[in-house]
């Protein structure tokens, strides 16, 4: 049974992160006087990519093509591990946090290979700067999340989000620093703005897009998923650690339907402030994100201190 | 019995030594079988057939270097059968063998951290013998004589497995020299290479250096005890401050050998230049040989470890892996990378060991017992992959002749094996999940997050800093290893030589690495195995162990306990199998979308060629901007101008040399000094015989005045 | 005790017969046999003082105790191994036209005369012959060392003469006051018997006995090559042949720092105050030191060596300054091994200079793709002479250091700097010399390399096990000098 | 020490130690050769003289025989032999300006006084006369050592060398009425070697650097050029 609710529940994720994505660009278009595609866009999108005959580059090799569906389902487990409407899953217990960005790194490792394995200047130059950037993001991320386990004193993301949930509401300010160290993470390692534009196609400011230029098809279709994916994840795991409040504890449907509410409220009111954050910032020189990111690292130390000396001194 | 497997695996690879020194020897030894035959076996004429074939001009060479690296082979197996044994079956056993000094024979002990680094070695030497005879192939018998090369491993091995042995200082230091020395010449193997005679001296400077500084530990303990033997030693009553001498004395002699920054620089430049082989077990094993010497001598001979000495290993240990990895980065010769990157890896042990320490000290062994754990976890990794990608490193010189990154490319669809048995070891470093590099920093991770039990405020912050950088350690490490195996194998071949490759016939050259690459998955699935011996030898050490697989069963890992922190790769496996699964039979299910290949898009501008891709210094230019203090960056550009006004390029010119800080800051400044204090003490020869006699009248009265 | 007169009649024999015996090719493999002969003879000795413990012969002329014999058998050893060397080496030297016919005469019977010179120093009760002995070997050697005439040579000669005389004479002063010392005490002309005096030690007057101590240190110690007295001995070395190196390395040198053993065992015996001590281990430590520092700077091959002839001597020099069984025990080993690896050392070293025509370090290069043997040997002799075990070299450099460690523990990071620095000295210029590839139109040269394998073999059973005859043997001495045994 | 007091041995001995002490001052201002060697030579007929005089109060014979020696080779053949190489070689006209004369006097004055200082100790086991001979043979030996560092010919050097002996000697016949005597014979034999060397390497060096000058034999060092 906790089985089934876990694999439901992550075909729920895997299902609902084009809605997010969609929501977003929704979000972003009203924001900037365009007129908005449907919601449902990016779900026709993949559909459409998934039924056209792939055209692989003759350079590439197995691992070329091998490369989506590794993305994809590393994409997928760490998903798996993230509560989205219910808390205490099996699946959660199998891999903590740590296991979940290495399930990140796995999926980052591959598609950098994939951005070489061509042989052009873009995939070699997306992944080089994908690489970068992931291990500056990395470290600031692994400080943000330690923070919290800290003070749950587990790695379990289901169980130190019980833990928050049954502390109550609790002002911490080692969790202050921590969500927005998280935040501007999240913003890098999604390759949104000011770090990466999704949008864009220019050579010298695209990074993601760059590795995954040769693709095409189903494989293509694969990554995007899992890209979006990604978005979501993280958009569930500042919700759901920060504002663990809605989800549910036990596996009743009404609890398990109320969670779901409570996230897809969560999500969509992230989406609108990402959204406007995106439209209000520039995106920044690719040099300058360093310094992005270790100001995230910098409030992640900052949690990270304030967790041990203003909570948890002795 | 367990003690006899073990004398068998020293005794055969010195065996092996000594049969490789018959290289020049077929006259006499066909002579010696034709006598063996003609009087003791007279009626066994098939065997001697077989001998006789074999002692042929033609093929004693072949069949002299296979039966050397049998002989290792079997070495290796015995040394995983004693270890397995010992660390099984939770015993110490202990001999003396009648050598050595007149009142101090050699004393053995054989003990669970002694077997588990013989595990280690034997698994290695395994894998080194079965890919060694294909790989000496290629060398030319009258430019680099098998007969050196054969000796030397085989020394090479008897020394590290005596050091293992080994139950008192003297013995220990002998082994460790012999161990020391062999590798040099192995590194000098190529000598007529100036970069070989150069990393070979200051290999042996350094381990020169080193040694001494070690046996000024044992000194300084058996100063204080009555005998060298590590009985003795470990009876031995020293103050604290004395007890941080010893330590730091053999902190440095064994860090010098492990590669801790700044006395890593031998590293990086001995065993690029040592034959593939070598090479592996030079970063794969020998490093830790140095660690096994750390622990024995801080968690077992000195006993009380203090706080203070975890925090110097934690801060060495992360400057070593940081540093490491930061140099690894940014080098485009393939070897001296992975070099690099075993100062990376050595550095990680330290920093968990540190913290292991830094948990005994404070009164909570169960938890050093999950640091240790976590070291030893990882020196085993480390042993796997490291020398997996040194032997795929030796198969892609083999097979290209380069090893400069730069030169390489598209070696994927040329050698499909090899780039199959390099990416596991890839990941396996990069500490990804399924494999076992993963396990054991995920382990590192775990000890560090406990850092809440710790009163000590200071420890408090620094331990989930020192974790911080481990992350930023793994992420780089990710990144190197994505610019090796991309620029490598993946992408168009970047010279002729890559262009012409082809993937290696001898079996045996695979099967060596196979067979690293399937422990390395293998312990990444199932780390339980390992976790179950490394248990053994700290409840040996430390008197205790983890109360893992308890609650969650053979499954799961969940080291503190299950609510804390739990990881189950066989159930990661599943999923990752059926998520994969489950897409590929979707996506793949509808016969209209079967792939059509198509030349690479390459902007309208035609002809895509190997040039215009990444290299090396161009994928970590990033980085180098990032970290750019790390290193001594010497960047040249040069451009031929032509025609009016110079206003044409012709061409440009690209220099890019990467230097290590330690060079100038710490070498150079010795040597100078050493070169300087020589020229003054140089003048006192000055040739004239009246100045010679003034010394010696000059000393006599002085003499004789200090008598008076 | 015929054993004895054998072992210094077969040298004279050899003097007398090489100097009248007119040319003859095969000189070479009689000095073998002369020397072979005498080995035999210094066995025999070996056996019976091991069976019976000390001997005095009836006149009270020869003293043989477990410290002097082992001397004596190594001598004997290495005398007849570096003849073994000597002979395919001089005939080299003559075919090159290096050397005449009469000179080899005189090179032969000169050896033959500095074994009978060493053979005394040691044998002897009294200690003026062994003064007389130690002036006869300078006076037997001096003229070899210019046996190739040429200017340099010449300049050697004269500085080793005119340096170790004078040094020799202040020996000689320290003698004359010891006896005056031993007068003092009745005995007349008995009392510069050793065994006379080691019994009355302790009646002697310790002041006199200092004074006398540094005269005889100073005197012997410029024998020994002691900085800053050791001025004459890296020329001397590099100059002469190969084989007179060889044997001066390992011979000479030791039997000076046996003769000053000797006096401090009496001076100990006398007086209190470890003075004796304190200087051998000043002069000992800064010659280490010096000597390793000395090494970085050598252009000519056998120079670097005798550098580390210095610097070992220093290092053995130290040990017996601090005395107790430990460092004593290590010092005898540390003699042997020594002499042992040194002279296998100016074996390879003389045929690698053969090779390249030259002593120069920067000129000698490829050795081993050369003639692997000599280039192995000089290699591995390095790394023995260095102290890398499992050579015995080590193995008494590491009971050096704990014992220092134990006593002294300042002053083991000095004497590990002095190891440090002697090894990066020695290697850095080896290294260039053996390795790489051989320069056009080196040819092998014919080499008789076994003594240098018999010899690094020994070293290197010394370094795995001492057995246990040479143990006993050594703990002997061991007790002889320093009062206890480390067993 | 009051000198009317003792014998008349005591006091010829000591008369021949102020002797000997005195050619020893000579033999180092001297800066010509041919009246250095002749000094030299009436130091070895002192010091034979001093052993006649013990051989005869002390009524030991072998003394006599080593007082032959002393006269056959310190008065007559070493000084014959160095005369006539000074002559040989044409240096007898060479006069060897001493750089700092009155230092080395000075210096040579210390010595002196330094030696009783450094020998002061023999006082308690013996008389001071004793003190006194062997004071002045320890500064003969010093001088002759000082002789040779500051004297730049190898003849000069040869004579240092060969007044250490005689000071050795003295020393030996006054403090300890000889030594043995097969040491005796022994030092004999090998001054006499050292002696006939001595001739073989003026040879030498006279023809390798056309000079006799210790100076110029300085190709073997470790100075940086």
């Amino acid at each position: 049974m906790n089985w089934l609710i876990a694999i439901l529940q992550t075909s729920l994720f895997v299902v609902l992160a084009p809605l997010l994505a969609g929501w977003l660009k929704m979000c972003k278009c009203h924001l900037q006087n365009r007129k908005a595609p449907s919601l449902l866009q990016p779900y026709r999108d993949l559909l459409k990519l998934t039924h056209k005959q792939p055209v692989v580059s003759e350079q590439a090799s197995w691992l070329f093509i091998a490369a989506p569906y590794l993305i994809f389902s590393a994409t997928v487990l760490a998903a798996s591990v993230v509560p989205l409407i219910a808390v205490n899953l099996p699946t959660s217990a199998s891999a903590d946090v740590i296991v979940m960005v290495g399930f990140f790194a796995f999926a980052r490792f591959f598609l950098a290979l994939a951005g070489l394995d061509i042989g052009t200047a873009f995939g070699g130059m997306g992944s080089s700067r994908e690489m970068t950037i992931s291990s500056l993001a990395e470290p600031a991320m692994l400080m943000a999340i330690f923070t919290l386990t800290m003070t749950a004193s587990t790695t379990n993301l289901s169980g130190a989000i019980a833990h928050v949930l049954n502390e109550g509401l609790i002002l911490r300010p080692s969790f202050v620093f921590a969500l927005f160290a998280l935040i501007l993470v999240a913003i890098a390692e999604t390759g949104r703005i000011p770090v990466d534009n999704p949008a864009t196609h220019l050579e010298l400011t695209m990074i993601h897009e760059a590795m995954i230029l040769e693709y095409s098809g189903r494989h293509l279709a694969l990554i995007e998923w899992a890209s979006q994916l990604k978005l979501m994840l993280y958009g569930v795991l500042i919700a759901n650690i920060f504002f663990p409040w809605g989800i549910s504890e036990t596996f009743g449907a009404k609890d398990l339907g109320y969670g779901l509410l409570a996230i897809l409220g969560k999500l969509a009111l992230l989406a609108i402030f990402l959204a406007i954050a995106e439209t209000l910032v520039a995106k920044m020189r690719l040099f300058r994100v360093q310094e992005y990111l270790s100001f995230a690292y910098l409030l992640g130390l900052l949690g990270m201190l304030s967790h041990i000396i203003l909570e948890a001194s002795r | 019995m367990i003690l006899l497997s073990a004398y068998c695996a020293v005794l055969l690879s010195f065996a092996s030594g000594l049969l490789a020194l018959m290289m020049h020897q077929r006259q006499n030894l066909s002579a010696i079988s034709e006598y063996g035959f003609n009087t003791f076996f007279t009626r066994n004429v098939h065997c001697r057939g077989w001998l006789n074939k074999n002692l042929e001009e033609r093929r004693f060479p072949v069949f002299l270097k296979q039966a050397v690296f049998v002989l290792l082979g079997l070495s290796g197996v015995f040394a995983v059968i004693a270890g397995l044994a010992v660390l099984l079956g939770k015993g110490v056993i202990t001999d003396q063998i009648a050598l050595g000094l007149p009142w101090l024979p050699w004393h053995i002990r054989f003990d669970g951290l002694s077997g588990f680094f013989f595990l280690i070695i034997g698994i290695a030497v395994c894998a080194v013998s079965l890919y060694g005879p294909g790989y000496v192939r290629t060398y030319k018998e009258n430019e680099h004589p098998f007969a050196a090369l054969g000796l030397f491993t085989g020394l090479f091995v008897t020394g590290m497995l005596l050091v293992l042995l080994a139950d008192d200082a003297f013995m220990f230091m002998i082994a460790w020299e012999l161990m020391s020395v062999a590798s040099y010449f192995l590194v000098a193997f190529q000598h007529e290479n100036p970069a070989n005679r150069r990393a070979a001296f200051l290999y042996l400077l350094m381990a020169e250096v080193g040694a001494l500084s070690i046996i000024l530990g044992f000194g300084v303990l058996a100063s204080f005890s009555d005998g060298f033997t590590f009985d003795a030693l470990r009876e031995a009553n020293l103050s604290t401050t004395w007890a941080s001498i010893a330590f730091v004395l053999a902190l440095l002699g064994f860090g010098m050998k492990a590669g801790i920054v700044p006395v890593h620089v031998w590293l990086p430049e001995a065993h690029p230049v040592a034959p593939s082989h070598i090479s592996a077990l030079m970063s794969g094993v020998m490093l830790k040989v140095a660690l096994y010497g750390l622990i024995r001598f801080c968690f077992d001979l000195l006993g009380d470890v203090q706080w203070q000495w975890g925090v110097v290993l934690l801060v060495l240990g992360t400057v070593s892996a940081l540093g490491g990895i930061l140099y690894a980065l940014m080098q485009p010769n393939l070897k001296r990378l992975l070099a690099y990157s075993s100062v990376e890896n050595i550095g990680i042990i330290f920093m968990v060991l540190g913290l292991s320490m830094i948990f005994m000290a404070n009164g909570h062994p169960q938890l050093a017992a999950l640091g240790f754990l976590a070291a030893l976890f990882h020196a085993f990794n480390h042993a796997l992959f490291k020398n997996l990608l040194f032997l795929g490193a030796g198969i892609i010189h083999h097979q290209t002749h380069e090893l400069n990154i730069d030169m390489m490319g598209g070696l994927i669809k040329k050698m499909p094996q090899t780039s199959a048995l390099f990416l596991v070891g890839c990941m396996s470093i990069s500490s990804l999940p399924l494999f076992n590099g993963f396990v054991s920093e995920w382990l590192a991770f775990q000890t560090a997050l406990q850092v809440d039990v710790l009163d000590n405020g200071v420890l408090r912050s620094l331990i989930p800093v020192a974790a911080a950088a481990l992350a930023l350690t793994a992420a780089l490490a990710a990144a190197c290893f994505v610019k090796v195996f991309g620029l490598i194998f993946l992408g168009q071949a970047r010279s002729r030589n890559s262009e012409k490759a082809h993937e290696v016939r001898d079996k045996g050259m695979l099967a060596g690495p196979a067979l690293l690459a399937g422990l390395c998955f293998f312990i990444g699935i199932f780390p339980g195995v390992i976790i179950h011996l490394i248990n053994n030898v700290s409840s040996q050490l430390l008197g205790h162990t983890l109360p893992n697989d308890s609650a969650l069963g053979w499954l799961w890992l969940a080291p503190v306990s299950a609510e804390q922190a739990s990881y189950s790769p066989p159930l990661v496996l599943i999923g990752a199998l059926i998520a994969a699964g489950i897409c590929y039979w979707y996506l793949r299910r509808s016969p209209l979308t079967v792939m059509r290949r198509a030349e690479t898009w390459d902007c309208g501008f035609g002809g895509l060629t190997p040039r215009m891709q990444y290299t090396s210094s161009s994928f970590t230019m990033p980085f180098r901007r990032i970290f750019a203090k790390t290193w001594i960056i010497d960047e040249q550009i040069k451009k031929d101008l032509q025609g009016a006004m110079d206003q044409d390029v012709v061409a440009v010119h690209y220099q890019l040399h990467i230097q290590d800080h330690s060079w100038p800051r710490l070498y150079q400044p010795i040597a100078q000094g050493v070169n300087n204090l020589a020229r003054q003490v140089g003048r006192i020869q000055t040739g004239n015989i009246r100045t010679y006699l003034g010394y010696s009248f000059a000393t006599l009265l002085l003499l004789l005045w200090v008598i008076s | 005790m015929i054993a004895v007169y054998l072992v210094l009649l077969i040298p004279l024999a050899g003097i007398v017969f090489f100097a009248l015996g007119g040319h003859r090719a095969d000189r070479g493999k009689l000095n073998v046999r002369f020397n072979a002969i005498c080995l035999l003879a210094t066995i025999w000795l070996a056996v019976n003082v091991l069976n019976q413990g000390t001997i005095l012969s009836d006149n009270k002329a020869f003293l043989i105790d477990p410290f002097n014999v082992y001397l004596i058998v190594l001598t004997a050893f290495v005398g007849l191994t570096t003849s073994i060397f000597s002979g395919p080496y001089m005939a080299h030297e003559k075919d090159l036209g290096k050397l005449t016919d009469n000179r080899l005469k005189l090179y032969y019977s000169m050896y033959q005369g500095f074994m009978l010179a060493m053979y005394l120093v040691l044998t002897t009760n009294n200690m003026g012959i062994m003064w007389v002995a130690m002036e006869g070997a300078t006076l037997a050697t001096v003229m070899l060392v210019s046996l190739y005439r040429t200017p340099e040579s010449i300049e050697a000669a004269w500085k080793y003469f005119i340096l170790c005389g004078v040094g020799i004479a202040q020996a000689l002063f320290g003698t004359i006051l010891l006896y005056y010392a031993a007068m003092q005490i009745g005995d007349g002309e008995s009392s510069l018997l050793w065994s006379v005096l080691y019994e009355n030690a302790s009646k002697l007057n310790p002041e006199i006995l200092e004074i006398a101590f540094v005269f005889m240190l100073v005197g012997y110690g410029t024998k020994i090559g002691l900085v800053p007295l050791h001025n004459w001995l890296p020329d001397a070395h590099s100059e002469g042949p190969t084989p007179m190196s060889a044997v001066l390395s390992g011979l000479l040198l030791n039997d000076a720092l046996y003769a000053v053993v000797r006096n401090k065992m009496l001076v100990d015996g006398a007086s209190h105050s470890h003075i004796a001590g304190y200087l051998m281990m000043g002069f000992g430590l800064l010659s280490f030191l010096v000597g390793a520092l000395f090494l970085h700077r050598q252009k000519d091959i056998k120079r670097l060596f005798s550098y580390s002839s210095i610097e070992h001597m220093g290092m053995m020099t130290f040990a017996f300054g601090i005395g107790g069984p430990m460092a004593t025990f290590a010092a005898l080993l540390h003699m042997t091994v020594h002499s042992l690896t040194k002279s296998a050392i100016f074996v390879t070293v003389g045929h690698a200079s053969q090779l390249a025509g030259t002593q120069s370090i920067d000129k000698i290069r490829g050795l081993i793709k050369t003639q692997p043997k000599v280039g192995w040997g000089l290699l591995i002799g390095t790394l023995a002479i260095a102290g890398f075990p499992p050579f015995g070299v080590f193995t008494s450099e590491f009971l050096v250091l704990l014992a220092t460690m134990h006593s002294y523990p300042w002053l083991a990071p000095l004497l590990l700097l002095g190891i440090g620095i002697a090894f990066a000295g020695l290697f850095r210029h080896i290294q260039p010399m053996v390795y790489g590839d051989k320069p056009e139109g080196q040819q092998p040269v014919k080499a008789n390399l076994w003594p240098v394998i018999i010899h690094l073999g020994l070293v290197l059973w010394l370094g795995l096990a001492i057995p246990e005859f040479l143990a006993n043997w050594f703990s002997q001495a061991t007790l002889l000098i320093s009062g206890s045994t480390p067993l | 020490m009051n000198l009317e007091q003792t014998d008349f041995y005591t006091q010829a001995i000591l008369s021949m130690a102020a002797l000997v002490g005195l050619t020893s001052f000579l033999m180092l201002g001297q800066g010509r050769l041919l009246r250095l060697i002749f000094v030299f030579a009436v130091q070895g007929f002192l010091l034979t003289l001093t052993t006649v005089l013990a051989a005869y109060s002390l009524n030991n014979p072998h003394l006599y025989i080593s007082a032959l020696l002393t006269l056959v080779l310190k008065v007559i053949f070493i000084p014959w032999m160095l005369r006539r190489e000074v002559l040989l070689m044409n240096t007898h006209r060479d006069v060897q300006a001493l750089a700092n004369k009155t230092v080395v006097m000075l210096g040579g004055a210390s010595l002196m006084v330094f030696s009783y200082y450094v020998l002061h100790p023999i006082v308690q086991t013996t008389s001071p006369v004793m003190l006194n001979a062997l004071a002045v043979s320890l500064s003969v030996v010093l001088l002759g050592m000082l002789l040779m560092i500051s004297h730049r010919q190898a003849v000069a050097h040869v004579v240092g060398f060969m007044s250490i002996e005689n000071g050795l000697f003295f020393a030996a016949i006054v403090a300890t009425k000889g030594m043995p005597m097969v040491v005796e014979l022994g030092v004999a034999f090998d001054v006499l070697v050292a002696a006939v060397l001595f001739g073989i390497f003026f040879l030498h060096i006279r023809t390798s650097i056309d000079s006799l000058d210790v100076d110029l034999l300085n190709k073997l060092n470790e100075v940086d050029k």
